[in-house]
């Protein structure tokens, strides 16, 4: 459990460096270094990297945005492998992220009672 | 009278009568806090919305500037504002409370001198007899509409600038009597710059070409030399922007001093302030110049100074689709009679 | 990319940009690494701590943790939007705060209280995702074209 | 207007933090010492759902013997159920890499060895402090069998859950 903290700071902190690296040296915007972090989630994931990396660090792999693409084709896949190509097109509407319905619902309440600061 | 390629020169010399300023919390705690007619302690100004906030700041500014001369808001025979946001509706809003035939102006930062030049242009030719000219930012509403919400976690370069949240108006007359007033003297109006830089964090970098051609083209249209006056002072290039438009003056044989050459961006707020690279926004020269400097020439510090306020002249929607940002400078000279 | 914008750039532009680049401060890269490194490193280091929370208090497994740990962050994120510190995080951060599951909030919870001034339907409504979006739509559009390429190569029996 | 504000607020996120733990609660516990687990090894002892099978108690024995062997494995917990064998186990960390391999190297070599039984392996920490847990309870000779059963039933469904 002790080493699992360890790896989780070291391989997220590593993640959050690469975007950093991304923001800095290559000067993309916010918005295109998150695209471009989920679209290498997914595509770690379809070579079956990504789960290991999982296992290995934890939270350090699935709390980065990265996670969003691997959870994605992870719930498309298995949806595939019951029902073949058809499978694909019907996991795409069943998977949902909880990132994205955890972001809508307290989204809507951070409006709700919160202001901008400034 | 037109003089040289691109100037004018004021032979009647308006006199800017009164002038005023508003602040908000940011600018409070800035070296110049002192010289702001009216200060806020909130960004939303008591208003639902920053935008009406905006509006707010701007009609504070010109009611303290009409304040200050003894006027009425019925004296005046026009008014020439403009702001950054769409449509500039800020100060159409304000020019509706204030009820002045009015003249929407933008001129992204470079506003409050379009308005200067105009309303100099205007006094001059007996085109009115009093006229009120200002210009405004808001630091949220311009995060809000240029960049990202004001709560996103997004980490600023050290190239990018603080919008200003703050105004400053002042009020022009033909008054006869001219002895010991401010007056206007001369203008010279910029030509659009491009010199092919798109980062929408590092406008200084931007704006610091069309500084230096509206400067240089001043000096050579007014046939003077830079040490006419005890203050060259741009509007808001920020640290980058200044010392590059310094060096392209030196280049093209300007001789002008470091002390004698100054940025409101840079002279707003303190040094340990977290704007980056200075302050920017349209209200950024407008308060500085319809405040601190303007009193520092009342106190006799400049006799005559020449300001230059830069301007951006970019959207969200012309930096997503590639395009470099074109930049603007108006100059206008201002005297101790 | 560059490359072809500076070959359209007139010799007068290259010539400025190059005497622009001198007085340009540059970005303090290493020292931006590190401090994205520490911040994102414990940030999911705290998304860590939750998971064992949720392993150890609740009827959650390792993997079925991962959803509530989300949320949970997520909701994090929210307060910290709203009381106006996550701004302040980013600045210090850069992609240490933006590139865990609490800059995704950060920046859905950001817009939609930023709009609220236009209503709930049309400002919080119509700009939630004005910065999320993308993110949204090139996870999921990758994660259709991976699932896809993948399946039809299980089918063709290459994998 | 503010106070009536600060209020709103308040409620909202009492109303959310209840709504969470009331979500959760209805879940069942488990007790500090087997939480330990998480944290150090503690080698629990191989049992039997009917603490009268010897036959079960052996087969529990031998197959954690087995399972311990290998180089990757610090911690195993077995459990015989009247059904399945519920096989938990702990990967050394830098191994984890390699956990869905080493599963089906554990499937593989159980499949081998006892080829009449059900095996239900997982890495799951979650499973491994639940099988300590019930290994702790069925030491109390008044713990019924039953009860012993369906607790294990539970654990099972909870590995079900995962896939």
């Amino acid at each position: 459990m002790l080493p699992m903290f360890f790896w989780a700071f070291v391989v997220g902190g590593l993640i959050c460096v690469f975007g950093q690296l991304m923001f800095d040296i290559v000067k993309l915007t916010p918005g295109h270094t998150m695209s471009l972090l989920v679209v290498i989630g997914a595509v770690l994931d379809g070579f079956g990297l990504y789960e290991p990396l999982i296992d290995f660090a934890g939270a350090g792999a699935t709390i980065p945005i990265t996670s969003f693409g691997n959870s994605l084709v992870h719930g498309a896949l298995q949806e595939a492998e019951q029902h073949g190509l058809v499978g694909v097109l019907t996991g795409m509407f069943e998977i949902t992220s909880s990132g994205i319905s955890a972001a809508v619902i307290f989204g809507f309440i951070g409006a709700l009672i919160f202001k901008p600061k400034g | 009278m037109l003089i040289g390629k691109q100037s004018w020169q004021f032979a009647n010399k308006p006199v800017i009568e009164s002038w005023g300023s508003s602040g908000g919390p940011f600018e409070a705690e800035g070296k110049l806090a002192a010289d702001f007619d009216v200060l806020h302690d909130d960004l939303w100004m008591g208003e639902e919305s920053y935008e009406k906030a905006h509006r707010v700041l701007l009609e504070e500014a010109i009611k303290s500037a009409l304040q200050k001369g003894n006027f009425n808001k019925e004296d005046m025979q026009f008014m020439l504002a403009g702001d950054l946001i769409n449509q500039i509706t800020p100060t159409s809003f304000a020019a509706r409370t204030m009820e002045i035939p009015y003249f929407g102006l933008f001129g992204a930062c470079s506003t409050s001198m379009e308005g200067l030049a105009l309303a100099s242009f205007i006094v001059n030719y007996q085109g009115a007899k009093k006229t009120v000219t200002g210009a405004s930012s808001h630091n949220s509403a311009a995060e809000k509409q240029f960049r990202y919400p004001t709560e996103y976690g997004g980490q600023k370069p050290p190239t990018a600038q603080w919008t200003v949240t703050g105004a400053g108006a002042a009020v022009l007359t033909d008054n006869p009597d001219k002895q010991g007033k401010i007056v206007t003297t001369s203008a010279t109006i910029g030509k659009v710059v491009d010199m092919g830089i798109s980062d929408p964090f590092n406008m200084g970098g931007a704006m610091a070409p069309a500084a230096a051609d509206t400067i240089s083209a001043h000096f050579k249209d007014l046939n003077r030399e830079p040490s006419y006056y005890d203050l060259v002072v741009t509007g808001d290039l920020g640290r980058i922007g200044q010392a590059t438009t310094y060096e392209l003056l030196q280049q093209s044989g300007l001789e002008i001093t470091k002390e004698q050459f100054k940025d409101c961006g840079l002279l707003i707020y303190n040094d340990d302030q977290p704007v980056q690279s200075g302050g920017s926004g349209a209200g950024c020269s407008a308060s500085v110049l319809y405040g601190h400097l303007l009193n520092q020439m009342k106190n006799g510090v400049y006799k005559r100074i020449l300001v230059v306020a830069t301007g951006a002249l970019l959207s969200p929607l012309s930096f997503q689709q590639n395009e470099t940002i074109p930049c603007i400078a108006h100059a206008v000279s201002i005297e101790m009679n | 990319m560059g490359d072809k914008k500076k070959q359209k750039m007139t010799p007068e532009q290259q010539q400025y940009q190059e005497l622009e680049q001198k007085h340009e401060l540059k970005r303090p890269v290493v020292k931006n690494c590190i401090k994205a490194f520490l911040v994102g490193g414990l940030i999911c280091t705290i998304g860590q701590a939750i998971t064992y929370f949720y392993i150890y208090f609740f009827n959650f497994t390792e993997q079925t943790a991962g959803n509530p740990t989300v949320a949970t962050m997520i909701f994090l994120s929210m307060l910290l939007t709203g009381f106006g510190v996550y701004d302040h995080i980013g600045q210090f951060a850069g992609a240490g705060s933006a590139v865990p599951v609490t800059g995704f909030g950060n920046s859905v919870i950001s817009a939609a209280i930023e709009h609220r001034t236009e209503g709930f339907v049309l400002g919080v409504g119509g700009n939630m995702f004005k910065l999320a979006g993308s993110v949204i739509l090139f996870g999921v559009f990758a994660a259709f074209v991976v699932a896809l390429v993948k399946t039809l190569l299980t089918m063709m029996g290459v994998l | 207007m503010m106070n009536m504000k600060q209020a709103v607020n308040l409620l909202a996120i009492l109303i959310m933090l209840g709504a969470g733990t009331a979500g959760c609660t209805s879940f069942g516990k488990t007790s500090p010492e087997s939480r330990a687990s998480m944290i150090q090894s503690v080698n629990p002892d191989p049992g039997a759902t009917n603490d009268l099978d010897e036959k079960d108690i052996k087969l529990a024995k031998k197959v954690k013997k087995d399972i311990a062997a290998l180089d990757e494995i610090y911690d195993v917990a077995v459990i015989t159920g009247k059904k399945e064998i519920l096989v938990a186990y702990k990967v050394k960390h830098l191994k984890r890499f390699g956990m869905k391999r080493i599963e089906k190297e554990i499937n593989k070599k159980l499949e081998k060895n006892y080829p009449d039984e059900d095996f239900i392996v997982s890495s799951d920490y979650k499973i491994f402090i639940e099988a300590v847990e019930l290994r702790e309870r069925m030491k109390d000779p008044s713990f019924p069998d039953k009860k012993a059963e369906e607790q294990l039933q539970r654990i099972i469904s909870l590995k079900k859950e995962l896939t």
